[in-house]
């Protein structure tokens, strides 16, 4: 799958993009922010406020609760502020 | 029509192009959003507006078609720019031509209200302090929702 | 500030006038009509706008002046042209800037609502049959009235 | 007084303008519909459909019952079409 982060989300975890095959046990969007959270202070930073942490499936917005397959491409950023 | 660009657009050439020779066109509104060096960021610098390229464009093309949807628009256009902005300068274009004034001016206040909380940017403001980024609005959401409930 | 004047208008250049250097705008609202040629005066050549000199100045600033009273404006424009018109001509012109899109969203849409009503203006549409003053409408009445439920 | 009439009204009458000294018994701005009717077919056809004719008294829009001195300006014309 691949991963994107934005704005502040970005800066923390150090990336703006990343590869990642989806990990054993991960089914929900949900599954993936705990299994990333794991990965370093970075990821745990970036996720520690869930209210602030917005998601994408391909290029829609998505619940924590969706579910997350190899193919898809997941964004993560916080609440939009364009206009 | 939308378009997301890093340059500055011309609003008068972007009227002219939406309404060409036509002449059943008898409103046009334009809503022109500008950095704003406001109180709450005293001594704004600059601003940088980061965007999710590819869901950018889906989604202002999804919230324009929900706009021609809800209201009679011989044509519309959304322009946003991406980049570092300073104050003064131009953001967003909204662009709404309707037979009625009516329809014009509601479908480009649902446009930017829509896009506020729906399209994939980010404002970076750099002040003499520092760099941070913008929050998102509780207001902004409270206009959005009011095309809910119609 | 209020102009009723026969030549047409520059939009970008009454935009750029009202705007000037100023960095505390984060919203400008333009409208624009112009003259429609719709079905029910199939084949319309030109429109004749008459007006009544001094009122027609005194309503407009009067209109303005309710407002700007009513919302938080940086500046106000309004241009009304009067004399022969023909189809896909402008013929009016409001521009609004706030620092909040809400406030120059609505105070638009009130001068215009407000000026279709209050203002001293008479159309004569001319077309292949001859030459009609056309009718006060009732929706005109109405969007004057929701104003004042407020 | 001055008296002005636009559009149709105009048309009608086929003057735009005209002094008037304020009639006897004229009181109000129907009273001198009334004595302006009397005064020939072009009034009366201008003034014959009551509830399509406004009255403004120096530039502010008035009703018929208002009252006219001989320094207004009072000008008649059709429900306003402008925009």
């Amino acid at each position: 799958m691949k991963l994107l982060y934005f704005a502040w989300l970005r800066e923390r975890i150090g990336l703006s993009e990343e590869e990642l095959s989806l990990p054993d046990g991960v089914i929900t969007v949900q599954d993936l922010i705990t299994h990333l959270t794991a990965r370093g202070d970075g990821y745990a930073s970036a996720f520690c406020e869930p209210a602030a942490v917005k998601v994408a499936i391909n290029q829609d917005f998505a619940k924590v609760t969706d579910p997350v397959t190899d193919s898809d491409e997941v964004a993560f950023f916080p609440p939009v502020t364009g206009g | 029509m939308i378009r997301v660009q890093r340059e500055d657009f011309d609003i008068a050439a972007e009227m002219k192009a939406l309404t060409g020779a036509r002449t059943d066109i008898g409103a046009l509104v334009t809503f022109t959003g500008l950095v704003r060096d406001d109180s709450s960021a005293p001594g704004l610098k600059a601003m940088t507006l980061e965007h999710y390229p590819g869901m950018t464009e889906k989604k202002l093309s999804e919230i324009e078609d929900e706009a021609n949807r809800r209201w009679d628009l011989t044509g519309s256009l959304v322009v946003h720019r991406y980049g570092r902005l300073e104050p003064g300068e131009q953001i967003v274009l909204v662009i709404t031509a309707s037979s009625h004034r009516g329809d014009a001016f509601e479908a480009a206040s649902f446009l930017m209200d829509w896009l506020k909380t729906e399209a994939p940017f980010w404002k970076l403001e750099k002040t003499g302090d520092g760099e941070t980024w913008v929050d998102a609005k509780v207001e902004d959401e409270d206009a959005k929702d009011r095309w809910q409930k119609e």
